[in-house]
């Protein structure tokens, strides 16, 4: 685990969870009940995270990724919204306190950026004001230190002349600098773990690589922990130390970076790795794709989420894989797990050369039937 | 030739939800289905409408009465017995004539009598159906010709947006009551000559048209504004780029897309409309007796407030009732068609 | 006269002649009435006795508080021509002569009031002579000379009273005035001596009624400092017991006791018992009635509300009085417009309108009587004959609809469209229901329009709106037969395009007309054949019809519970000033 | 800034001029109204009838007439009253004033606060019962005419109950606030309290609409994770980006009552203010009076746009910007 | 397996041409206060696009890109200079005038739940172009946009769909039908898969290249992924603050940025390493990007380049050909007429802030 040494010393509670992580999701469920019935958002995610880790959690829209998160947190408002599973935090489980008691440990002990930096923040009050608020929400201070702090806060985030910058509003403020008072309010208690979603999307690139640049700075000299979410890969690959890859509201790989970067193991990341265009690689002619669009949470197949669009799809995949594969580095898909790096060169090039399969419309990849793939048994 | 891919279904659960195609009207139409205040709502609203239609049979088949000729020497029946319709006093100095009250019989001055020794019951009826008219025919000629007007000018733009917009700006700053006294003042002495159409001072078309014209800038303020941001739309800029002319992207792109506010506008402004009615009748300018409107019978009812308050009190609760259940339909219609849709604050 | 709103002179009334006003307009009805027996049960109720009484110390003081619905707009009294302000001008100005100011029928008779005596009348009834009093001062400390008297006379015209056609052309030199008031001279009509304390009027032709138009407040006598125009809301300095203090048309009128006054004569001015009298404006009729019931107001000057009445005279009724008035309630026909240009037309509405059910609109049997003619009831000339009523009779009895049918039917104007004009008050508003109503009922298509009180009157006198009949009403101002028929029936008060053409029928009639110049030239001689000749008019004219007269009224006072010696003057109502309020 | 001020100063006076002239070309087009009939009295002689209508420059052309009023009005600002004469327009429309920002003020203090409450209740007890009451109880002032509920607070107060539970009422009208502001309160309590019924209800829909709209926005979403307590985040954020709005329309409705619309109340309740003095005179067809009125009136819905503009600045600093 | 330059290989003739191209939008201050000011979107840009290529435009949020892309169709009035197509000038044509241009030039919008109307059906969207331009009777153009919908991968069975519910890939396989109705010669794509999932994103540009091998297409592709600009294009135009700032052919620009400028976007972009490679060196610009209203004097760029001179401040470098085919606006161009690295980019890069 990279980085462990600069973990600050923290107060662990006695839960179950191991000595080293901060936090450990077990078989999060988020529900939410609609006209058409029960629908998960997130089904039976786990992951666990030690102090001072980074870990990206990777999915296209839908993916429950963000709902996941807020979950943790309390945040989800919806009277409809269910939320099960444990979420040990310090050995104290999110899930099961009250918002009351909730309260106090966010912005405190674990601070949250979302997405868009233009509406994060509310128009009439200034960038210093806000800061100021998140300190004063958790600290007994008094508004001048809470001010100095909030000039101190820009400074470090790379706020150019903070002392005058820290009385604009925030549409004074461009999106990256925007984006910096954020992440400035987000660590302006010390969080040990540090939710971001999405923190980079809106973002222009050159903009993007100084938010990122400065989130690994930020890192190391706060030690703290870092959940971030994002659809682009190579974002992850930039700052990640574990990597998640969700798909339908589950986990579908999870993993060191290392592994699951350089060998993956599910259909759906090596189509997220193959099928983004890359600046820096050589031109293909053309892209391999994953068929088919995101599932919706309201109608995920019953056995492997991902098999309607999976070209190595089989019978086995009428049911549901479970993570295995371990210790590390887990995937959930019943393809043989020697054979994968194989398997995935197999589907690029059908990917690739295979014309139009035809419209999908329910539920009907066709599978490449060239190789049909021996299926495991079971995890 | 092909695309490499092929597409799944979006959302997946319409497809088994749903056999044909559900456009955005019949979406909305299903939502407003399912919000049972405003179904509720509506059916109030429908059974005072029916209730006012029925008018003519209550006045014949039930009430045997006629509620437009003053019947002033009449007797009617009280428990059985014949009393005067207008009872002059009889004790003290013997001062004043006093009305029948509510006999709460269906057949004999349910209601009571008004002034005139008319059946108050079959005028709230008859005066119903005016209210609603006034209220629904001006609400239904603000929201045609503040549409017609904003969209042209948020379309259109530069001189005529400017005269336009100018003249929204003269008639919302023309006090509504003001503007609709002083015109009523004249129209209803004059009556109103257009070309060959000639509208008597007693029309219904005057106090329907005064309204009317009073409340287009407060639709069509917003809509302007609505089609102003409209027109920077890409769809729109879509049909720019086919080539398309205006009056195409008009009809095609714009006016399906300002509907949903004009109908949101629409029962909301019908109760704005039949409150200002009965405002410009109580200050004795809108429907002309003996024809009535729940506005003109509270007027005369103001005569009685202190004999016979019920008069007064029975139009004005049909007023209140039919308003709320049209603003609750309104917010209905509002929810399931244009949730941003704010009626007020159009400036 | 007339009790309404606002009234400027439209309104409002009155006029004519000698005495009392007459007005109508449409304005609210004002009820009248005492004549049922007992109606009033307060002190001084109506008729009244008409001995002087004497001045009661004990009730002096205090401060009697008025309420209207709104002001009655100038406070000049040359200009102003409302019932609301004459009424006050009784206890404040003065003329060189006065209606006597006492209850019943005595207030009729004319008193010298500035003037010592009655008038020396020469020249064959063309030269007044009046001495002044002396020692008279106005509220402002100046003392009273014949220079004031004479430049009053010219301020008539100078500031165009509305009067000054119509009772003062007699005057030499008022032709000149009338046409170019800036240049008005009229030292040949009126003359006066400083040394003999004299004022002489000289006029063109000998006027019987000129002490009664000397008697109305158009003819007071003010400073000749007063402005030469309207002085609108500033008041002019008074003779009487009270000046008017402050003025604010939207707020309230104060009246405060005049430092300069001494009574002179208790019949033409006596001294009053409040030390303040106010009068507020703004609140709803309605507002107002509950205000005295509540004992925060004393009086109401406007009539009472329909759904009051019967309040009024029950729970109240000791506050309550009720006199009759002399004025009628009619419905004017143009005699020049179908369908009323047929007489079998207007006859027919005459025997289809039911008096009764107009009576029960007004406020029933105690405040309104049907009538037949023109001239009210014990009104001079008054003869008590009824053309149109069911079964014959010289009094109405009831309407006879068939008949009216038939004649509508023979005149062949079945089916005509009618438009009714009424003000749009509620009693007005009500009748004119009624109207329509029986319109329809014997074969017309009418409609009704009911239209401002402010501009009803001079609409329905317009030739030009093309008023096919309009409900409209007259008060006396003076109990003189001409009052009411040559006012408003002589082809001379008719004028084709005019606002004011009080003929709203547009009635001309060669020999009706010479019947009543025949009447008016009998006056110098002997006023009671001039009377027996005016109840023939009456006759004459109400063969043709041209009007279909309804109702008489009566008048409601209502005043709080504390008030003490109501008195009621035929001639200006209640009289203000003479209330206690302690 | 100056350009700015300038535009809006135009479009005032032009939109004051079209008024003007509207009411102008109204009041003359209409049958009966001529004034000089009713200034020279029932029955006037022609003679006089034509002196006063030259006098009033009655006999003049249209356009010199109105020129002529419009100098009185605002070059000379001595234009009186046709109907009170000598009544001078200007100062009793200064007179009236103090009345109706008296009744408009109060009501408005009430209506916001209770609308402001209600709202906010509203919208924090979403889901409960509370909610729709609230919400009904708003739509059922709305849908009252509010002279009717003046009339019948009026049956109420001043007869039906006047002798037991409402006996401290004291009578319609107006008392100074100079002069007794315990009975200046007094005299408005029921005014207040009608007028207030009408717009307390759509504020509250409005606010408890804006601040739900608020609740969804990203930054109560950051505001909920910095840790801060429900209330702070209704009030602090919520509610106050939802005041911007809010206010704004608050302008437009105080601006349009000042300036007239509380007409019906001020009648109902005898209060001598703007409202009542433009009912008056147009009951009168008094011309300089009416006229003076929609020109005040006009000016105050005018002025009313422009304060919402600096209210929208002082509010929302976006608008505000460098 | 790299795609074939056409390009490089077989110049066509220009089609598209902009010169000088300037658009400027006047700015109204906020209410309150400040007077007019001028956004300058575009300005004196020039370019041509050759038959048969795809241009790809690149620049970060606000560097007039867009707006560019709508002067080319005229969808927006020019400021000055010229836009001509075929040769001709369509800057000042009328509407009517440019009707039949418009079925030549179209546009494929960026977001495509704001680009197609949502009250009318796909089919009815479709039909419109040829309803307008005449395409034939109601059984012909039914039966063309049938054909369409299979064309763009789309079912013919979705006529009577309504585009909520499309996905959005499927949505934007509507907008490219709708720009293909009438066999345009030159489509010009703003952002067309920037709002699309990942995986969505390969699959609507692989239907970009494979049209434009059917059709024989021309396109300007503007993006701000240097990715998928550098999948789709075969020339690359960089813009920044409404002018270019380098012009050259896609592979040589990747490998060796002309600019400073490009090298820096190059160099943020973050990418997936295939192999455990040590972290890259690189640049990061420090700064936002200007505001277009507020223009640097001289050089743009000179505000946050890591190589300004004081030189930049002065002058506007003008846009040169630095080495055959390649057009740099820098007074220091990074690459030498022989298509080598410049000298002071090496020592510069080397200094730079390599974090």
């Amino acid at each position: 685990m990279p980085e462990s040494s600069l973990v600050r010393e923290t107060v662990r509670g006695a839960g179950a969870a191991g000595p080293e992580s901060l936090l450990d999701v077990r078989d999060l469920t988020v529900s939410f009940r609609t006209r058409q019935g029960v629908v998960r958002a997130v089904d039976g995610l786990s992951f666990s995270l030690a102090p001072g880790e980074v870990l990206g959690i990777v999915g296209e829209s839908g993916s429950g990724k963000s709902v996941s998160v807020m979950s943790l947190l309390g945040l989800i408002r919806d009277p409809n919204a269910r939320v099960e599973g444990q979420a040990l935090f310090r050995g104290r489980d999110l899930v099961a306190m009250r918002d009351k008691d909730l309260r106090p440990l966010r912005g405190r002990e674990i601070a949250m950026i979302f997405q868009d930096p233009m509406t994060a923040m509310t128009p009439v009050y200034t960038v210093g004001w806000q800061i100021a608020e998140q300190i004063r929400a958790h600290d007994d201070v008094s508004k001048r230190v809470a001010h100095e702090r909030a000039v101190e806060l820009l400074d470090e985030v790379g706020i150019p002349d903070p002392r005058r910058r820290v009385g604009d509003f925030p549409h004074e403020f461009s999106g990256g600098m925007r984006q910096r008072a954020v992440i400035a309010m987000a660590l302006a208690n010390n969080p040990s773990l540090l939710i971001a979603d999405e923190p980079t999307t809106a973002l222009d690139v050159t903009t993007q690589a100084q938010i990122l640049d400065l989130m690994r700075r930020l890192r190391v000299e706060h030690g703290s922990s870092i959940i971030l979410i994002t659809h682009d890969m190579g974002v992850v690959s930039d700052i990640a130390d574990q990597v998640l890859v969700m798909y339908a509201g589950r986990a579908a790989e999870q993993g060191p970076k290392k592994d699951v970067f350089h060998r993956p193991r599910h259909p759906y990341t090596w189509g997220l790795l193959d099928s983004v265009p890359r600046p820096r690689a050589e031109r293909v002619r053309r892209l391999p794709t994953i068929p088919g669009s995101p599932a919706s949470p309201l109608d995920v197949a019953p056995g492997c989420p991902f098999a309607p669009r999976c070209r190595m799809r089989h019978e086995r995949c009428d049911e549901r894989p479970e993570l295995a594969g371990g210790p590390a580095h887990v995937d959930a898909c019943w393809l043989p797990r020697d054979r994968r790096q194989e398997l995935r060169r197999e589907v690029v090039e059908a990917a690739v050369a295979e014309g139009d399969p035809g419209d999908l419309t329910e539920h009907g990849a066709p599978l490449d039937a060239s190789t049909p793939p021996a299926p495991e048994q079971g995890p | 030739m092909t695309s490499d891919t092929s597409i799944a279904v979006p959302a997946g659960s319409s497809a088994r939800r749903r056999r044909s195609s559900a456009g955005p009207w019949r979406t909305a139409l299903v939502t407003l289905r399912r919000d049972r205040v405003a179904m509720i709502s509506l059916g109030i609203f429908l059974l005072v409408v029916l209730a006012c239609l029925l008018a003519p049979v209550y006045e014949h088949s039930v009430a045997h009465t006629d509620a437009f000729t003053s019947n002033i020497s009449g007797t009617t029946i009280v428990h059985g017995k014949p009393s005067p319709v207008l009872a002059p006093s009889s004790t003290g100095l013997g001062l004043g004539v006093t009305p029948i009250g509510p006999t709460w019989d269906l057949h004999h001055y349910f209601l009571g009598a008004d002034g005139q020794g008319r059946d108050v019951m079959a005028r709230l009826l008859f005066g119903g159906r005016n209210s609603l008219l006034i209220g629904g025919v001006s609400a239904l000629i603000a929201c045609g010709v503040a549409t017609v007007l904003g969209v042209a000018a948020g379309y259109f733009g530069g001189v005529l947006d400017a005269v336009l917009s100018r003249l929204f700006d003269v008639v919302w700053a023309f006090p509504v009551y003001l503007l609709a006294i002083s015109l009523s003042v004249v129209l209803l002495t004059s009556g109103l000559t257009v070309g060959p159409v000639h509208i008597e001072g007693d029309s219904l078309w005057l106090p329907i048209l005064i309204i009317a014209v009073i409340y287009v800038p407060y639709v069509a303020r917003p809509l302007r504004g609505q089609v102003l941001s409209l027109r920077g739309r890409e769809f729109i800029q879509a049909g720019v780029g086919n080539g398309a002319s205006d009056l195409r992207i008009l009809r095609k792109d714009v006016l399906p897309n300002v509907m949903p506010t004009v109908l949101v506008f629409l029962p909301l402004m019908t109760a704005l409309n039949m409150l200002t009615e009965s405002a410009l009748s109580f200050l004795s300018i809108g429907v002309q007796p003996p024809n009535a409107s729940w506005g003109t019978i509270i007027n005369d009812g103001l005569g009685l407030l202190y004999t016979r308050p019920m008069v007064t009190v029975a139009p004005g609760l049909m007023i209140a009732v039919t308003a709320v259940t049209l603003n609750l339909l309104g917010d209905g219609v509002r929810s399931a068609l244009d949730p941003k849709a704010r009626l007020r604050g159009a400036a | 006269m007339q009790p309404r709103r606002t009234s400027l002179a439209l309104a409002g009334t009155a006029l004519v002649v000698l005495a009392a006003a007459a007005c109508s307009g449409g304005s609210t009805p004002k009820a009248s009435g005492g004549s049922s027996p007992g109606a009033s049960g307060s002190s001084g109720s109506s008729g009244g006795t008409s001995a002087p009484a004497t001045y009661q110390t004990q009730h002096r003081g205090g401060t009697l508080h008025l309420v209207a619905k709104s002001a009655g707009g100038t406070l000049d009294p040359m200009v102003n021509y409302t019932l609301q302000y004459w009424q006050l001008y009784q206890a404040t100005y003065d003329g060189l002569l006065a209606f006597t100011k006492r209850a019943g029928q005595a207030s009729f008779t004319v008193v010298p009031d500035l003037a010592q005596s009655m008038p020396k009348v020469t020249d064959g009834g063309r030269t007044y002579t009046f001495t002044l009093r002396k020692g008279i001062r106005f509220s402002n400390g100046a003392p009273l000379t014949t220079d004031d008297v004479v430049a009053s006379f010219k301020r008539i015209f100078t500031v165009s009273s509305p009067t000054a056609g119509t009772f003062y052309n007699g005057i030499v030199g008022a032709g000149a005035c009338l046409k170019k008031p800036a240049t008005c001279d009229l030292s040949q009509g009126v003359v006066g001596d400083r040394n003999a304390g004299t004022v002489t009027i000289h006029l063109t032709n000998p006027d019987p009624e000129l002490p009664y138009k000397l008697a109305v407040p158009h003819a007071s006598i003010l400073p000749k400092s007063a402005p030469p125009k309207d002085a609108g809301t500033t008041p002019i300095p008074t003779t009487g017991p009270y000046k008017f203090a402050s003025y604010d048309p939207n707020r309230a009128l104060k009246l405060v006791r005049n430092p300069y006054f001494k009574q002179w004569s208790s019949d033409a001015q006596p001294e009053g018992y409040p030390d303040e009298i106010d009068e507020t404006f703004g609140l709803t009729v309605e507002s107002e009635v509950t205000a005295v019931e509540n004992g925060q107001a004393d009086w109401v000057f406007d009539p009472p509300p329909t759904d009051r009445l019967n309040e009024i005279g029950t729970k109240y009724a000791a506050q309550a009085h009720v006199n009759p008035l002399t004025a009628v309630w009619y419905l004017a026909m143009n005699t020049n417009l179908a369908p009323f240009d047929n007489l079998k037309a207007r006859q027919a509405v005459n025997w289809a309108v039911d008096r009764n059910s107009v009576v029960r609109q007004y406020g029933g049997q105690n405040l309104a009587a049907p009538v037949c003619t023109m001239l009210p009831p014990g009104f001079p000339g008054h003869v008590d004959t009824c053309d149109y009523t069911k079964g014959g009779g010289s009094t109405w009895t009831a309407p006879d609809v068939a008949k009216a049918r038939q004649l509508v039917q023979q005149s062949g104007t079945a089916g005509a469209k009618i438009g009714v004009v009424v003000t749009d008050d509620e009693v007005n508003k009500s009748i004119g229901e009624y109207v329509q109503s029986m319109l329809n009922s014997i074969g017309y298509r009418a409609t009704l329009k009911p239209i401002s009180g402010n501009i009803q009157f001079t609409y329905i006198q317009n030739t030009k709106n093309k008023v096919q009949i309009s409900l409209t009403s007259w008060y006396q101002d003076y109990p003189a037969a001409s009052d009411f028929l040559d006012v408003l029936l002589s082809c001379a008060s008719f004028h084709p395009g005019s606002d004011s053409s009080i003929n709203i029928s547009g009635f001309c009639d060669r020999s009706v007309n010479a019947q009543m110049e025949q009447a008016l030239r009998t006056e110098r001689t002997s006023m009671s054949q001039a009377n027996a000749l005016w109840g023939k008019v009456d006759q004459a004219v109400m063969k043709q019809a041209p009007v279909a007269p309804l109702i008489t009224p009566k008048l409601i006072d209502f005043t709080s519970k504390r008030v003490g010696n109501y008195q009621f003057s035929k001639q200006f109502y209640m009289l203000v000033s003479q209330l206690w309020v302690k | 800034m100056a350009m700015f001020i300038g535009r809006r100063a135009a479009a005032a006076v032009f939109v004051l001029f079209t008024i003007s002239v509207l009411v102008f070309l109204i009041f003359f087009a209409t049958p009966g109204v001529d004034p000089a009939a009713r200034i020279a009295g029932r029955n006037a002689d022609p003679a006089t009838l034509m002196q006063v209508r030259h006098e009033f420059g009655l006999d003049r052309p249209i356009p010199i007439r109105y020129g002529l009023m419009m100098e009185h009005l605002f070059v000379q600002r001595d234009l009186t009253s046709f109907v009170n004469r000598g009544a001078l327009v200007i100062p009793q429309i200064l007179q009236a004033v103090p009345v109706t920002l008296s009744l408009v003020a109060g009501a408005a203090v009430i209506w916001m606060v209770l609308g402001l409450l209600m709202g906010t209740a509203a919208a924090a007890r979403r889901g409960t019962a509370l909610d729709p009451l609230m919400m009904l109880l708003g739509v059922v002032g709305v849908s009252i005419p509010v002279y009717w509920l003046g009339e019948v607070v009026n049956l109420l107060t001043q007869s039906r109950w006047h002798s037991g539970l409402f006996s401290w009422v004291p009578p319609l009208g107006y008392v100074g606030l100079s002069q007794s502001p315990g009975q200046w309160a007094l005299h408005l309590l029921f005014p207040w309290l009608t007028l207030a019924a009408l717009y307390a209800g759509i504020y509250a829909r409005i606010v408890r609409g804006e601040i739900l709209e608020a609740l969804n926005e990203d930054y109560v979403r950051t505001a909920r994770a910095k840790g801060l307590t429900e209330r702070r985040i209704l009030i602090r954020h919520a509610l106050r980006c939802s005041l911007i709005p809010v206010v704004s329309l608050f302008g437009l409705d105080f601006g349009a009552l000042v300036g007239g619309s509380a007409l019906l109340t001020e009648v109902v309740f005898g209060l001598p203010g703007v409202g009542k003095l433009t009912f008056d005179s147009l009951q009168n067809l008094d011309l300089p009076v009416i006229m003076g009125c929609v020109m005040y009136a006009a000016f105050f819905v005018v002025l009313a746009n422009a304060v919402v503009d600096v209210l929208y600045a002082a509010l929302d600093p976006r608008v505000r910007r460098a | 397996m790299r795609r074939p330059e056409r390009a490089d290989s077989d110049p066509g003739e220009v089609l598209l041409e902009a010169r000088d191209l300037t658009k400027h939008f006047p700015v109204r201050g906020h209410s309150l206060v400040g007077g007019r000011q001028v956004l300058r979107a575009v300005e004196g840009l020039s370019l041509a696009v050759r038959a048969g290529e795809t241009l790809g435009v690149v620049g970060e949020s606000g560097c007039g890109k867009s707006t560019l892309g709508r002067c080319l169709v005229r969808l927006t009035d020019v400021t000055s200079g010229t836009v001509s197509f075929h040769g001709r000038d369509i800057t000042r044509l009328s509407r009517r005038q440019l009707r039949p241009v418009r079925r030549d030039l179209q546009l494929v919008f960026q977001d495509p739940y704001a680009s197609l109307n949502p009250r009318r059906r796909v089919g009815d969207i479709l039909s419109e172009p040829m309803q307008i331009h005449g395409y034939g009777d109601r059984r012909a153009i039914a039966r063309h946009v049938q054909e369409l919908l299979e064309v763009v991968g789309l079912n013919a069975s979705h006529v009577d769909r309504f585009p909520h519910e499309f996905s959005g890939g499927q949505r934007q396989r509507v907008g490219i039908a709708r720009a293909l109705a009438m066999n345009p010669k030159v489509i010009v794509a703003d952002e067309p898969v920037s709002a699309l999932d990942v995986s969505i994103q390969a699959q609507v540009l692989n239907l970009f290249l494979d049209l434009q091998d059917e059709f024989a297409l021309t396109y300007v592709f503007i993006a701000h992924d240097l990715g998928v600009v550098r999948h789709v294009s075969s020339r690359i135009v960089v813009m920044y603050l409404g002018e270019v700032v380098e012009t050259a052919v896609t592979d040589p620009l990747y490998d060796r940025p002309g600019h400073p400028y490009t090298e820096a976007l190059l160099q943020s972009a973050p990418d997936v390493e295939d192999e455990e490679v040590a972290p890259r060196e690189r640049i990061l610009l420090t700064g936002d990007v200007p505001n277009p209203v507020d223009k640097p004097s001289g050089c743009p760029f000179r505000t946050r380049c890591p190589y300004a001179q004081e030189l930049c401040a002065r002058e506007h470098p003008p846009l040169r050909e630095v080495a055959p085919g390649r057009h740099v606006a820098c007074h220091f161009p990074l690459v030498t007429p022989t298509g080598d690295v410049a000298q002071h980019a090496l020592s510069a890069g080397g200094s730079g802030s390599a974090r």
